[in-house]
């Protein structure tokens, strides 16, 4: 061994023994926690979806039935929709459809909107929207209650012309100063409510797909 | 270990020599997750944790350590224990875990980590490295908490808001609004409230300890503004 | 004989000007634009100016005072008050008075002592203060009322103080049926949700150019800026620089599709632009110091302001275009150091 | 095409690294007293940081994933980025000491900037590919570079001002940052193109 | 611009008038003082002669206490720079340290001369034959009568004209512009001797050997350009031409003059001979020709005693060591609000706390100020960076950045800034809102700014001669040391052999023994 | 398992070769920073500094075992062009190293000198010029006035004097504060 290859040798042994160790902690502590990461992940998505349904109301694996319905025409965006299908003894009971309403005041609002086989709303909550704080976010539940107006809504109630903003004539609430970011979500709701009138059958006919269950 | 080294080294970690508001070090986590105190308290347990693993374990190794590969060594060993960190907090606060996000991992380029390996750890027996690891996350902890506080209280009114995060459910309990009725000054809770926050602590800081070695430093003052205007 | 006489510096002939003189001169100057204002939008702005300049030499003196410095010259030189009127101009005129009180904190607290004071601040206090309330109260800064003209509610002198001081206006159905969104906005909504320019522009808010209303306010902000051109107080480059820009940049885009873009004259007598060109961006404090430095920080504005009108997230981009400059004069003053006598 | 220009106009403008996402914060108030330094200091992470990106991501892509061991990509990163340095660092030395002599001393510094390791991470977290982690590594850099050669030109002119005493170095500084941050909400909204 | 182009531009100097940048209208003043025809004062008893009044290093004096000396006389020798004669003839009563005209305010030494009042004059030595003379004797001459620019530098004329000389220049400028306010010395002189002014200048001109003389004045002096022209007319002399110049403040100072009449600027660091040109004040072309012509040294001059501050105003052609005290009293004395009196003009002129100093060879002008002309001193606010200082600044610097600069001591950067080039002429400081004292600053940064590089001179030599000793003693110690080892390796050689020498001893003793043993054995 | 264990022990094992490698083939060599800081201080080479000289000082700055603040001869000045340089905050001199003080020279009295030569040893510059048992004298423009020249003479024949100031070497002060109501 020349004299000056051997430091360099011996320092890149330790520099791998230490890898070595490190690694082998890891990889236990990886082992450890898959199984409840995993978990947690879902806990997380069905912890949403529950915001909306009940989970006593249906009984099967709702993430593991999905699909994504692509209508870029009707849903007038790009973003494929997510539909998570809840069954009780395999009868449909409702669907839950994440839309993504295009005409916010910063871009896109993503919505999560729960709307049960006889095409009443179960709820709608906010997933991720820009809309500016403080005057375009009370459409999220954390800053306001406005978003639980949906709840019990349809097709039927309000008729189409009700389903705008007060001051488009219709019958939700804008808030002050800010008349953009409801529009957008009560136009958002009233399409995917118009989609699953329309599609209600498909929608839970086409067999599962797994996606990705990060929303 | 000697009484007064032992408070030597606590002071010096958690105020004489602290990160955020002396050394400048660890800003990223520091300004970027203390909109509330407790993203700012759980990052800073994590953080403290993290320097006291790898001191302690710099420490048992200073003696195979070559300089060379002195630096290599240290990233991957707080790169571990971060990792860990970060599986754990994965599995069980699942919450924090996605609030505090990227810079979980982000603990590993904490400058002041390597730093307190560097200066310290490689140099002393485990046991002042331990605690020297502590009193420099306890440093850094404080002043997340402090300016969590500062920013929770001026943009929401509100202290330890999501405390279940940190805590379970019974945490909700104590989240204490401060200021009912608070408009929401959303500055303080956006970039530029961070920024101005650690300016006024750190200021305040300064103001303090100047008050503290009153003479000395007017001296230095003088020197100082005889740089500034003619006068 | 021998006496004694005092040994003063050269020149040794009386002074030609004083800060404040410059600064009394600049607020001589917005005195036709503030008029203006008042005639299309009501007393209330003229309630702001007195209320943003108390604040400011409240906390003006506050500042003086911590650091031990006189108040007599400080106070006097007007430069407070300037920033202060600039700032309520840039307000809707029935915004609650904590505005001011917040906005000018962090304008003559922050923007101005904290870096030294007079002379000495890096970015515009007026626009500091303006950008932070605008971030942190969108819903009160936003909240303007259509010009008087077109508005079912025209609020007095005690109707503005009132609602000023509560919080409340006096109209049913409160704010939001007062209040209307500008002709910026509506520019930038409308043309967001797909809609044409001429036919956004065909609502009763617009004017021949620019916002009915504004338009007038800005010819006026306009004849004081070139009050200050002839008075030699501010220099051309600047205000060409910034209206030079933004007609430049915006013709291509209007008469490659005038139907999603709107005409130049538009742009330039909209918003703040007028008002930003001659008053704001020749702040001389936080600008540029050589002329060739001055064309570009004020082609910066400009450029800057259309793009975050047309792709940004705010109706007006001016005032954040005033600080993003601000942030890059230092810079441009080391690269544009004009050439000396016989370099 | 336009989806590549909005991850630039993004990492540079409205999502700047350092003034918005907080990332590379230490360099930033490290290295902005002279604006030599800080010019030096945004070419190298430039550089660096583009390198880097493409390193950690083809590592993940090719190495990570394939065996399932993605809970390794903080540790193995955080290696692949000391390693692009140290690299940088000799190719450097050896092909242009002039170079070198100018954007050496910053080298090692770059190793413990957040915002190289975060462009790394979050290429992952963002699912790009080749070329979109090259553009974001470089918008990255870009927006640390230029915020920091503006902010290193500003406290050039800071310290001639007469700054409150305890507000002296580090707070007028964070105190420029928040301005600077300030400024940037303009940005807000630019990258919904 | 090419070389050439430059050069052929200087050459039509004066044919039109150009613009320099930046500048001020000032109010002019100079009526006042312009009413009356100039007289030389009365006698005064005592006159003080500096023995400092050139750019350049203290005068020997060649003269001792009690001595008598003569009208003329040398009583100060100063190799390179200029002679200093004596004023009148009379008794050198002291040679001490005085107040003696200096912006610092300082004493220096003085030769203090008492008159007899008999006026008699030293042997003169006229070159009455100067257009035949060599150049080199006209410059001798022009030396040895202690001729300095009078024109505010006093720069010693034959160090410039032999420069001149060398350089090749084509042009000849008289300075004539007088652009401060209030001073109407040369504007005087030019009315009252224009033959003499012509006569300086073609003396000036053989010497320098330039092809023509440009005589610059401004466009309000009313007469002078017909006197000059006449003269000229009169010594038929075509080569010398007048030019008037638009009147605005500092169109006087050389490199603004020059940018003037050419539309040329002198190179930065450089001197106007870089064109071609030679610039001197119209008082030392009249002075030269005294002193080529009459062989009279310099011993007297026009000077201005003005303001509101004196009764009288007027200009009086004073001996050098005239206290101003008396020239004061000659004018009337002061009036009752008199506040500051400056030695100079308005501008770039620096007061003095008495009026006991003398007139020295730069002395152009006594400026008896009133609290109503300077107002009280304004309260010094912070820049505000309006840009004011720069727009007239005639050397298009950045006054403000430099101001900046020196104040926190970024010299590098006031040096990129061109700190150097500041002529200071004040206009910044007189427009500057803030009423920061400008032309101070500058002044303090340029000596700051020579001494940096004086220091920096004598540390490198220290740091040199350090490095050299550390060697040398280093090198001695290795010496001393190898001279040790070797000693001790001899030393150890030494015992060594001893060693060996006993061994060898005690082997021979052992084997003696053995052998002494053996045969006892046997 | 096993996996991961070996990967990233190789990859620990590659750049640790690597890294060692690079260490000994570039390695730093002369540090320029030494330089710099040499060429701020006033080359005094008084040693109230506690370093043999300037040079030595800079040496130890630059391995931070000194303090920024030790160079009287420096002064103010000085500190704060060490402290720009190295990016710290400037502070005041440290009382112990002694203070600034207007600059000197040393006159040897020819008249008591008795060329002992002590003197010339102790200056650290060679600014003293002479042979044993003859009378030296000190060349004032290389003399840098650091006075340990003055211990070593047995006869107390060294004096210190200010360097001459006259109005040749007059400069303009820096303009005064008396004028700015300012800071009054
Ligand atoms: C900076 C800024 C941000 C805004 N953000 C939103 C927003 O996020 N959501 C929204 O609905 N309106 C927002 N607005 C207001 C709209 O532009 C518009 O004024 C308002 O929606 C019209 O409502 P109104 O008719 O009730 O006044 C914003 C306005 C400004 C100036
Ligand atoms: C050979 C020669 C050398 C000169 N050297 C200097 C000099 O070192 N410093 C100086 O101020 N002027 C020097 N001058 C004179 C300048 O060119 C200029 O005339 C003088 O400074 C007076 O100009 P002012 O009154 O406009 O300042 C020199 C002139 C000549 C001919
Ligand atoms: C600002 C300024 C103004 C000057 N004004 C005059 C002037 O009015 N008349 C003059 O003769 N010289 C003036 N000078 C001096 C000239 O630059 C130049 O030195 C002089 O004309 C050279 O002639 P001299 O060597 O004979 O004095 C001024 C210099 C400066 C810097
Ligand atoms: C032409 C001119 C424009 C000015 N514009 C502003 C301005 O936009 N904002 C402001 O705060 N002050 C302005 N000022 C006032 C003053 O410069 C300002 O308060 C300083 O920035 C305070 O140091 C202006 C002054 C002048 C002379
Ligand atoms: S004139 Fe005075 S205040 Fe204006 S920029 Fe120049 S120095 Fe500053
Ligand atoms: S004094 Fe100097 S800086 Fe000021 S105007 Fe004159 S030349 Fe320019
Ligand atoms: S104290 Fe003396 S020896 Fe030390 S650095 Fe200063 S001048 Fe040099
Ligand atoms: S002569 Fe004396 S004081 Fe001068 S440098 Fe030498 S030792 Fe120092
Ligand atoms: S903590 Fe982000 S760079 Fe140091």
């Amino acid at each position: 061994m020349s004299r000056g290859s051997h430091p360099i040798i011996r320092s890149s042994l330790l520099l791998g023994a230490i890898a070595l160790m490190g690694t082998a902690l890891l990889a236990s502590v990886n082992d450890l926690t898959r199984e409840r990461i995993i978990e947690q992940e879902k806990r997380r998505v069905l912890q949403q979806l529950n915001a909306v349904i009940p989970a006593a109301s249906y009984n099967n694996d709702l993430l593991g039935d999905v699909i994504e319905v692509d209508d870029e025409t009707f849903f007038q965006h790009p973003a494929p929709v997510t539909v998570y299908r809840a069954r009780m003894d395999g009868k449909a009971v409702a669907a839950m459809m994440i839309v993504t309403a295009p005409d916010g005041y910063n871009g896109d609002i993503r919505l999560l909107a729960g709307i049960d086989i006889s095409g009443k709303i179960l709820g709608v909550r906010v997933v991720s929207h820009k809309e500016t704080p403080g005057l375009g976010d009370p459409i999220e539940l954390e800053k306001s209650d406005w978003v639980r107006g949906f709840a019990n809504r349809s097709l039927q109630n309000p008729d189409s012309k009700g389903w705008a903003v007060k001051r488009d004539g219709g019958q939700f609430d804008q808030f002050t100063g800010a008349t953009i970011s409801p529009r957008a979500v009560v136009k958002a709701v009233h399409r995917a409510l118009l989609y699953f009138a329309a599609n209600s059958q498909e929608l839970f006919d086409t067999p599962a797909k797994t996606v990705n269950a990060d929303g | 270990m000697a009484n007064g080294k032992l408070k030597q080294i606590l002071t010096d970690g958690a105020w004489r020599q602290n990160t955020g508001l002396v050394v400048l070090l660890g800003l990223c986590p520091l300004l970027a997750v203390t909109n509330t105190v407790v993203n700012g308290l759980a990052l800073g347990l994590a953080t403290m944790l993290t320097l006291m693993v790898s001191n302690l374990s710099v420490s048992l190794m200073r003696g195979f350590l070559r300089p060379e590969i002195r630096i290599p060594a240290f990233v991957l060993i707080i790169a571990s224990v971060v990792t860990v960190i970060e599986l754990l907090m994965h599995a069980f606060f699942y919450d924090l875990y996605r609030v505090l996000g990227i810079f979980i991992p982000l603990i590993v380029t904490n400058c002041a980590i390597i730093g307190r390996a560097e200066a310290f750890a490689s140099r002393n027996k485990p046991l002042p490295s331990l605690i020297d690891g502590f009193a420099t996350g306890l440093g850094f902890c404080i002043t997340l908490v402090l300016l969590g506080t500062l920013r929770e209280l001026s943009g929401r009114g509100t202290l330890f808001s999501g405390a279940e995060m940190l805590l379970g459910e019974w945490g909700r309990a104590i989240t204490l609004t401060m200021i009912p009725e608070h408009p929401g000054f959303l500055l303080a809770m956006l970039p530029p409230g961070a920024f101005f926050g650690l300016a006024l602590l750190i200021a305040t800081r300064k103001a303090w300890e100047s008050r503290k070695t009153g003479k000395q430093q007017r001296a230095a003052s003088v020197m100082v503004a005889d740089e500034g205007p003619a006068r | 004989m021998t006496r004694s006489f005092d040994t003063g510096g050269a020149p040794h002939l009386p002074p030609q000007t004083t800060v404040a003189a410059v600064m009394l001169q600049v607020l001589l100057a917005l005195v036709p634009g503030v008029l203006a204002y008042t005639w299309f939008f009501g007393p209330g702005m003229l309630i702001q100016i007195i209320l943003a300049v108390v604040f400011a030499l409240l906390f003006e003196a506050l500042m003086l005072r911590w650091r031990g410095w006189p108040l007599k010259p400080f106070i006097n030189d007007y430069s407070a008050v300037v920033t202060a009127v600039l700032f309520a101009l840039c307000i809707p005129p029935l915004a609650p008075w904590w505005i001011s009180c917040i906005a000018m904190l962090f304008a003559i607290v922050f923007a101005k002592h904290l870096y030294g004071g007079l002379g000495q601040n890096v970015f515009n206090p007026a626009m500091v203060g303006y950008v932070v309330v605008l971030i942190s109260f969108p819903q009160v800064m936003t909240a303007w009322l259509p010009p008087l003209a077109l508005a079912d509610y025209s609020p007095g002198l005690m109707d503005s103080l009132a609602t000023i001081f509560t919080g409340q206006i006096p109209v049913a159905g409160g704010w939001d049926a007062a209040t209307q969104a500008t002709p910026l906005d509506t520019l930038k909504t409308g043309v967001d949700a797909g809609r044409m320019v001429p036919e956004i522009r065909s609502a009763p808010i617009f004017g021949d150019y620019g916002g009915l209303g504004w338009e007038w306010i800005a010819n006026w902000f306009a004849l004081g800026g070139i009050f200050l051109l002839y008075k030699r107080t501010i220099n051309w480059h600047v205000p060409v620089a910034v209206i030079g820009s933004v007609v430049l940049l915006s013709l291509p885009f209007w008469l490659a599709d005038p139907d999603s873009n709107p005409f130049p004259l538009q742009h330039i007598f909209s918003g703040a632009l007028v008002l930003a060109a001659f008053f704001i961006a020749t702040d001389p404090v936080s600008g540029c110091v050589s002329n060739r430095g001055r064309l570009i920080f004020g082609a910066g504005v400009g450029i800057t302001t259309l793009i975050i009108r047309r792709w940004g997230g705010y109706p007006d981009g001016v005032a954040f275009a005033v600080l993003l400059m601000n942030m890059a004069a230092p810079l441009i003053d080391r690269y544009t150091r004009p050439r000396m006598y016989g370099e | 095409m336009s989806e590549h220009l909005l991850i630039l106009v993004s990492t540079v403008l409205a999502n700047n690294f350092v003034l918005v996402r907080f990332l590379g914060l230490c360099p930033f108030m490290g290295v902005s007293n002279k604006l030599e330094g800080a010019m030096g200091m945004a070419v190298a992470t430039a550089f660096v940081l583009t390198l880097s990106s493409v390193s950690s991501y083809l590592l993940h892509q090719y190495l990570l994933t394939p065996l399932k061991l993605e809970y390794l990509s903080t540790l193995s990163f955080i290696l692949v980025i000391a390693v692009t340095v140290q690299l940088t660092e000799m190719f450097m030395r050896k092909s242009s000491p002039v170079l070198y002599r100018v954007l050496g001393i910053f080298l090692p510094l770059i190793t413990s900037n957040c915002a190289v390791l975060g462009v790394a991470l979050l290429n992952v977290q963002e699912h790009h590919n080749l070329l979109q982690s090259a553009l974001y590594g470089f918008g990255a850099a870009a927006g640390f570079g230029i915020v920091l050669v503006l902010f290193a030109a500003m406290r050039e002119r800071l310290t001639a001002a007469d700054v409150p005493l305890p507000f002296k170095g580090a707070p007028i500084g964070l105190v420029t940052a928040g301005m600077m941050a300030l400024a940037f909400m303009g940005f807000k909204g630019l990258a919904n193109l | 611009m090419s070389q050439a182009d430059q050069v052929e531009q200087a050459r039509q100097a004066g044919r039109r008038t150009h613009h320099f940048h930046g500048g001020l209208r000032l109010r002019h003043n100079k009526k006042i003082s312009c009413q009356n025809p100039v007289v030389p004062p009365p006698l005064p008893e005592l006159l003080v002669v500096p023995l400092l009044q050139h750019a350049g290093d203290f005068a020997e004096p060649s003269v001792s206490d009690g001595e008598k000396v003569l009208k003329g006389q040398v009583i100060g020798q100063c190799q390179p720079c200029a002679a200093i004669h004596s004023p009148v003839s009379g008794v050198v009563e002291a040679i001490e340290d005085r107040p003696m005209s200096h912006p610092s305010g300082q004493p220096g030494p003085c030769v203090v001369i008492r008159p007899d009042g008999q006026e008699q004059w030293v042997q003169l030595n006229p070159i009455k034959d100067w257009l035949e003379a060599s150049p080199e004797i006209l410059i001798a001459q022009i030396q040895d009568c202690g001729i300095a620019g009078l024109g505010g530098a006093v720069f010693p004329t034959h160090a410039k004209t032999r420069d001149g000389r060398e350089r090749q220049i084509h042009t000849l400028i008289l300075n004539g512009a007088e652009c401060e306010p209030y001073i109407s010395c040369d504007e005087m002189l030019m009315r009252e001797q224009p033959d003499k002014i012509i006569l300086g200048a073609r003396v000036l001109r053989r010497a320098l050997g330039a092809e023509r003389v440009i005589i610059a004045i401004e466009d309000q002096m009313g007469a002078v350009q017909a006197a000059l022209t006449r003269s000229a007319k009169l010594a038929e002399c075509k080569s010398i031409s007048v030019v008037k110049v638009t009147t605005i403040y500092p169109e006087g100072g050389e490199r603004q003059l020059i940018q003037v009449l050419t539309g040329l600027e002198v190179p930065a660091g450089g001197r106007p001979s870089d064109l071609g040109m030679v610039c001197q004040n119209v008082a030392t072309a009249a002075a030269v020709a005294d002193a080529v012509v009459e062989g009279k040294p310099l011993i007297e001059r026009y000077i201005t005693v003005t303001g509101n501050g004196v009764s009288h105003p007027r200009n009086f052609l004073a001996l050098i060591g005239t206290p101003v005290s008396h020239l004061v009293d000659a004018s009337g004395g002061y009036s009752n609000d008199v506040a500051r009196l400056v030695i100079g003009g308005p501008m770039m002129g620096y007061p003095v706390a008495s009026d006991d100093t003398p007139v020295v060879k730069a002395s152009n002008c006594l400026l008896a100020l009133t609290q109503r002309d300077i107002v009280a001193p304004q309260p010094e606010m912070p820049c505000i960076r309006c840009g004011e200082c720069a727009r007239v600044c005639p050397a298009t610097l950045l006054p403000q950045q430099l101001h900046l600069q020196i104040k926190t001591g970024l010299w590098d950067q006031a040096k990129e800034y061109g700190l150097s080039a500041c002529i200071e002429c004040g206009c910044c400081d007189y427009v500057c809102p803030s009423h920061i004292p400008l032309v101070e600053w500058f002044r303090y940064g340029k000596g700051e700014q020579r001494k940096r590089v004086l220091e920096s001179e004598a540390a490198e030599l220290a740091r040199k001669r350090f490095e050299e000793r550390e060697a040398r003693l280093l090198r001695v110690k290795r010496e001393r040391a190898e001279k040790m080892a070797l000693r001790k390796q001899l030393l150890k050689d030494k015992a060594a052999q001893q060693d060996r020498i006993r061994d060898s001893i005690a082997r021979a003793e052992s084997r003696l023994k053995k052998a002494g043993e053996q045969p006892d054995d046997a | 398992m096993l996996i991961p264990v070996l990967v990233l022990t190789a990859l620990g094992i590659v750049f640790g070769l690597g890294l060692g490698w690079a260490a000994i083939r570039f390695r730093v060599q002369s540090d320029p920073l030494v330089d710099r800081i040499d060429a701020l201080l006033p080359q005094t080479q008084c040693g109230q500094c506690n370093y043999p000289g300037c040079r030595p000082y800079a040496e130890a700055i630059s391995k931070e075992e000194a303090d920024i603040n030790q160079c009287p001869p420096g002064g103010d000045a000085g500190i704060r062009a060490l402290a720009d340089l190295l990016g710290r905050e400037p502070k005041p001199l440290n009382p112990e190293n002694g203070e600034e003080k207007p600059k000197t020279v040393v006159v040897i009295d020819e008249q008591r000198c008795i060329g002992c030569t002590l003197c010339i040893q102790a200056c650290p510059v060679d600014a003293i010029v002479g042979a044993a048992k003859l009378m030296h004298t000190v060349i004032e423009s290389e003399c840098t006035g650091c006075d340990l020249c003055l211990p070593p003479c047995p006869v107390d024949c060294i004096d210190i004097v200010e360097v001459k100031t006259d109005v040749l070497c007059w400069r303009s002060p820096r303009p005064s504060i008396v004028q700015n109501p300012v800071t009054q």
